[in-house]
């Protein structure tokens, strides 16, 4: 281990001195390499890493690749306009951001969907949770070179995927959840459908273990790889799984609870050893935990409205119609025009990869003053910066596959 | 097909051993089990890969180019679409050896099949009684290029590739030759005829089992299949020593790593798998020569099928761990191979006559 | 589930009057430092408003009561009042203070927007005021590393965060606004 | 040197024509452009959000690669674009970069309405278009657009190269694109 690296320290030193290889520091002899964004394992974003050797001295991350100025848009649209710009930046799991703003937007206007809705919104958000995690891990696997994980994650993901098309009518992009509640109400097969996906998920959970968590070589590659300590995650503010794998078991669903979470039965997986494999884990046994909040879910559906009452008076007579023939809810032109009273409000949900905080400005007008919104990838970039220095250029896919990071969403 | 034409020219130009033989030869090393059975052989077994690693992944596979024959064509339309693009000779690279080193190594990895017998009734064109060393000792030059492709190209991601795949080629070589060695210490020749003549009874994998694994992770190692396709992880350093190269230049890389597996699994379908047995070779161009070469070459195929096929299974192991796994797992069990060896021949239970 | 509802109100009831209780006991320790320290009950919120010069003395003693962490470190373009509010969302993975956030506001002046650097005592805001760099031009003194974050690094002209960037709309009652 | 030029003649020249006429011939071009419909492999360049989308088209359930596509990794041994959405200004440099390191027969498919026009995002600052940067054969609307939208990008663009082949519309497109990095130069 330490010979290879001397070895290779060797033969770089006679190479820079004949010929440029990038940049050359005092005393050190440093190659930088360009991790850029037509790299396959870089994403959307560019990582500039100087290597001594095999060892990466100094890493750090260039993002702002897929900047869309969500916050800046933002002000010129009205509110309504505004869930689907929240929506596109973390296109893997969608729903707990509309949650998330439209929740702000609720404080803001007073009102609280009913329960039924809430339980809606929960479900939908649980089943992007399980196809957001089976992405991250697909692309841990490609990351580590392990095609298989990465065809039977985004393969397995599918299936959720079509489920909250059931659900909602499109495949990742849903706009499900408005102000006041939800927009339709679930297919009749759609409880007998969940249950034989997670069924399904349960078995494949198996197959799941035996060719990714226990093969050897990704064991090798992950443990003891990108070891992030508790005191070291709390001080960068990291969130998520990234977090509970490294010992803290803050989970914005149990701490700040939303929609329908205080009254479900679930638990916080959380890891102590805060090495990638530990990350990967956690996210495995959120799979788990999300696969019995659907089920619970389910079972304790509350009957009645899915919006609220305020807003269904607002109802013409042929969307009046429409919402009791097929609880579809169509939405009055006064929307076009919403008005919240003059104030702030801030709220945080658990999205896929973390907590996401939202913070509207209004004053009063049909649009946000300043829509302010952190994403959990935005607050774990840091990482990159502090984590990665220090081990071998072959660990920078597998830390950065192990933290799940969509640089989109971190961009917004 | 080449035997009568051979007769008819042997019949014309009356006895010329000279002629015969380099036309033989030639045949031998441009048609069949040469350059064009080791290019189908290589688009097929890209294919198969494919095909395998989709079956595994819930998947179909290339299908649609054509679907009568489940997209088998599909490594040849790749490899045409290569020969057929543009080549680009960045600036700043070595440019002769830049454009050199890839032909070099196709050559210096195709060498061997000269030595090689595939049939108990054709000789190789250039025959010799040490062909098991000379064979290991030329193909063990290719990888040599590769680092030079690495080198010319003045790419970092390229210059890292052929950094790893030197240091590799150090930690794998070893356990490959002496594992190889002490097959040729149990059947006591270095000839590829009685290697395989002496596997009458038991195959050599099954005399020492442990210079087979050895030598097989070896080969894994050197032909760059999963765990070790380290040199040119995709994820870390894009395409490794071939980063640069492109067009018919980057077929021709693309291919070297599925020639090598060509040549290195004949090698071991010779020397453990029983070469051509069970047919012990007859008279005549289809006994003798045909049916024969094609056992081995199912043989191989099917040691390439499990070659290819643990891409579906495997990521790619780290290079520091690769190493330790060279220097301490695959060399001890290639020494172990070599006592086991020295035990059965000394120990008297391997006796030749 | 009828019956939980007025479980729920109660609970969230119960909670407002802990986060007032914190909120003056936060008052309590900021004295002298912050000029305004208010509960935001509908946020579970605590607003703190705090002199530009006395930024740091507040994080400094937010952060020994517990506060560990930046969640979002941002401006506020007010451009009428001539000032830009910093708003930092900063929040806490101990166990009693999870439930709640506070928000630590100064308002800075729009012309020279300056700021001390936070990033000694939460160097989880080092990302977050590079970008608030980038949006507003708020100068953080003794930043290690104040540089784009998002944008190209060549992009020249206003900062894009402040209300006078404009960028190109459809006029009102064009498409955006049929119903007018 | 320039009596050599008369009696040699401009060697590059020469081999390039004869080249350009043998690729004309029949059975070649038929064989080439049968290679290349088959062989369409997208360079590794995720550009925004609708990559997962992207992901999912090459995955299990819609599976690209049976029309022979398979994504690679670097742009020297690719020949197809695929923009994923939006374009923001730094991406857009590196959209450039990447497609003028592609190899010639190079294709490029623009996927998502932020491709096309700027989506939802129209009135970005930091959002170009995708026709702007580089030559755009295939465009799928949508935000984002399904798996199925994909393939049939991948089948449209088999079917163009079958029946307009791939030499006389590249050379177009060079042509094209010199005028385009002119006026880049300038703006410079």
């Amino acid at each position: 281990m330490v010979a290879s690296s001397i070895a290779i320290e060797e033969i770089s030193k006679e190479l820079i001195q004949t010929r440029d290889l990038g940049v050359t520091e005092e005393g050190e002899r440093l190659v930088e390499l360009q991790i850029g964004p037509t790299h396959p394992g870089s994403g959307h974003m560019r990582i500039r890493v100087w290597v001594d050797g095999d060892i990466i001295v100094r890493c750090d991350p260039d993002i702002g690749f897929v900047f869309r100025t969500i916050e800046k848009l933002s002000e010129n649209r009205i509110y309504m306009k505004t869930i689907p710009l929240v929506e596109r930046p973390s296109l893997l799991d969608t729903t707990p951001m509309t949650i998330g703003y439209i929740n702000a937007l609720e404080k803001l206007m007073g009102i609280e969907p009913p329960p039924r809705a809430k339980y809606l919104r929960t479900i939908l958000a649980e089943l992007t949770r399980i196809a957001s995690h089976l992405y991250g891990i697909g692309i841990l696997a490609i990351f580590l070179g392990h095609s298989t994980g990465f065809m039977w994650g985004f393969g397995d993901r599918e299936l959720f995927v079509e489920l909250a098309n059931q659900l909602s009518g499109a495949r990742i992009t849903y706009a499900y959840v408005v102000p006041g509640g939800v927009r339709r109400d679930m297919p009749q097969s759609f409880p007998d459908n969940v249950e034989k996906a997670l069924r399904y998920m349960e078995r494949r959970l198996k197959d799941w273990y035996k060719i990714f968590l226990n093969n050897p070589v990704i064991e090798d590659r992950l443990r003891e790889v990108g070891v992030l300590r508790k005191n070291d995650a709390v001080k960068l503010g990291i969130t998520g799984p990234n977090l509970r794998a490294s010992g803290v078991d803050f989970d914005v669903r149990v701490a700040d609870p939303y929609e329908a979470y205080d009254e479900l039965d679930f638990m916080v997986p959380v890891a102590e050893e805060g090495d990638a494999y530990a990350r990967t884990l956690v996210r495995f046994e959120e799979i788990k935990q999300s696969i019995n909040i659907i089920r619970d879910a389910l079972k304790k559906m509350p009957s009645g409205d899915i919006i609220h009452p305020q807003i269904a008076r607002m109802f013409n007579p042929l969307m009046k119609k429409i919402y009791e023939e097929t609880r579809r809810v169509k939405f009055p032109g006064i929307f076009a025009s919403l008005k919240p009273p003059k104030g702030e409000a801030t709220a945080r949900v658990e999205a896929g990869r973390g907590e996401a905080l939202f913070h509207i400005v209004s004053d009063g007008s049909p649009r946000p003053y300043r829509f302010r919104w952190t994403t959990p990838s935005y607050r774990n970039v840091i990482l990159f910066k502090y984590m990665i220095p220090g081990h071998r250029l072959a660990d920078l896919p597998a830390i950065y596959g192990s933290l799940d990071y969509f640089p989109p969403e971190a961009d917004r | 097909m080449m035997l009568p034409l051979v007769m008819l020219l042997k019949e014309i130009l009356g006895f010329n051993d000279t002629i015969y033989r380099t036309v033989v030869g030639l045949g031998y090393m441009i048609i069949y089990p040469g350059l064009l059975l080791v290019v189908v052989i290589a688009a097929l077994m890209l294919w198969a890969e494919r095909k395998i690693v989709a079956l595994v992944q819930l998947r179909y596979g290339p299908l649609w180019v054509s679907r009568r024959i489940g997209g088998a064509l599909q490594g040849f339309a790749d490899l045409i679409r290569f020969s057929f693009q543009e080549v680009i000779i960045p600036r700043r690279s070595d440019v002769i050896p830049f454009l050199l080193s890839p032909g070099l190594a196709i050559l210096f990895s195709m060498l061997p099949i000269a030595f090689i017998p595939i049939s108990p009734s054709i000789h190789p064109p250039l025959y010799s009684d040490l062909a098991l060393l000379v064979v290991i000792a030329i193909i063990s030059l290719a990888p040599i290029f590769i680092v030079i492709m690495g080198w010319a190209s003045d790419n970092k991601f390229a210059f890292v590739g052929s950094l790893r795949e030197a240091l590799l080629i150090v930690s794998y070589e070893i356990p490959l030759i002496i594992s190889i060695i002490s097959m040729a210490v149990i059947y006591g020749s270095l000839d590829f005829y009685e290697i395989v003549e002496r596997q009458y009874m038991l195959p050599g994998m099954i005399l020492n089992p442990f210079a087979f694994i050895a030598s097989f992770i070896a080969v894994l190692r050197t032909t760059s299949r999963f765990p070790f396709e380290i040199s040119e992880a995709e994820t870390e350093i894009v395409a490794g020593p071939y980063t640069e190269y492109s067009g018919l230049m980057f077929g021709l890389s693309m291919g070297l790593a599925y020639i090598k597996l060509y040549v290195y699994t004949l090698i071991l379908s010779l020397v453990f798998l029983g070469g051509w047995l069970p047919l012990q070779g007859g008279e005549g161009f289809l006994l003798g020569f045909l049916a024969p070469s094609l056992v081995v070459i199912i043989k191989l195929s099917l040691l390439s099928l499990v070659a290819v096929f643990l891409r579906a299974i495997y990521g790619r192991y780290r290079l520091d761990q690769a190493i330790r796994l060279g220097w301490i797992y695959v060399l001890g069990l290639s020494i172990v191979s070599l006592i086991w060896s020295l035990a059965l021949v000394y120990g008297g239970w391997v006796r030749w006559r | 589930m009828a019956s939980q509802q007025p479980q729920a109100s109660q609970q969230r009831l119960a909670l407002g009057k802990a986060l007032e209780e914190l909120a003056t006991r936060l008052s309590e320790h900021l004295k002298g430092v912050a000029t305004k320290v208010e509960a935001d009950k509908r946020s579970m919120v605590i607003n703190i408003e705090v002199d530009r010069s006395r930024i740091l003395e507040a994080a400094k003693i937010l952060s020994s009561l517990g506060f560990d962490h930046v969640k979002s470190l941002t401006g506020v373009d007010y451009p009428d009042k001539g000032v830009i509010e910093l708003m930092v969302h900063i929040g806490s993975y101990s166990r009693g203070l999870r439930r709640i956030m506070a928000i630590l506001r100064s308002k800075l002046d729009r012309k020279d927007p300056r700021a001390p650097t936070l990033t000694q005592i939460w160097p989880s805001s080092e990302f977050q005021e590079r970008e608030a760099w980038e949006m507003f031009g708020i100068v953080f003194e003794g930043h290690p590393d104040l540089r784009r974050l998002l944008l190209p690094e060549e992009f020249e002209g206003l900062w894009p965060g402040r209300k006078d960037f404009e960028i190109p709309t459809r006029k009102a009652g064009e498409a955006e606004e049929p119903w007018k | 040197m320039e009596g050599g030029l008369v009696f040699i003649g401009d060697l590059d020249l020469t081999t390039r024509k004869v080249l350009k006429w043998l690729m004309e011939r029949k059975p070649i071009k038929d064989i080439v452009e049968w290679a290349n419909a088959f062989s369409l492999w997208p360079v590794h360049l995720m550009t925004s959000c609708c990559g997962v989308e992207l992901g999912a088209a090459y995955a299990p359930r819609f599976d690209l690669e049976r029309y022979g596509s398979l994504p690679f990794v670097s742009p020297r041994q690719t020949n197809l674009i695929i923009i994923e959405g939006t374009l923001t200004r730094k991406m857009a440099r590196v959209a450039r970069i990447t497609w003028e390191q592609m190899v010639d027969p190079k294709f490029v498919i623009a996927m998502g309405a932020c491709a096309i026009d700027g989506g939802l995002f129209w009135n970005s600052y930091n959002v170009v278009r995708a026709n702007e940067v580089i030559p755009v054969d295939i465009y799928i609307p949508g935000c984002p657009p399904r798996p199925e939208a994909l393939a049939r990008a991948i089948l449209m663009l088999q079917q163009r190269i079958k029946s307009r082949g791939i030499t006389r519309h590249d050379l177009e497109l060079i042509e094209k694109n010199l005028k385009l990095e002119k006026v880049e130069f300038a703006r410079k």
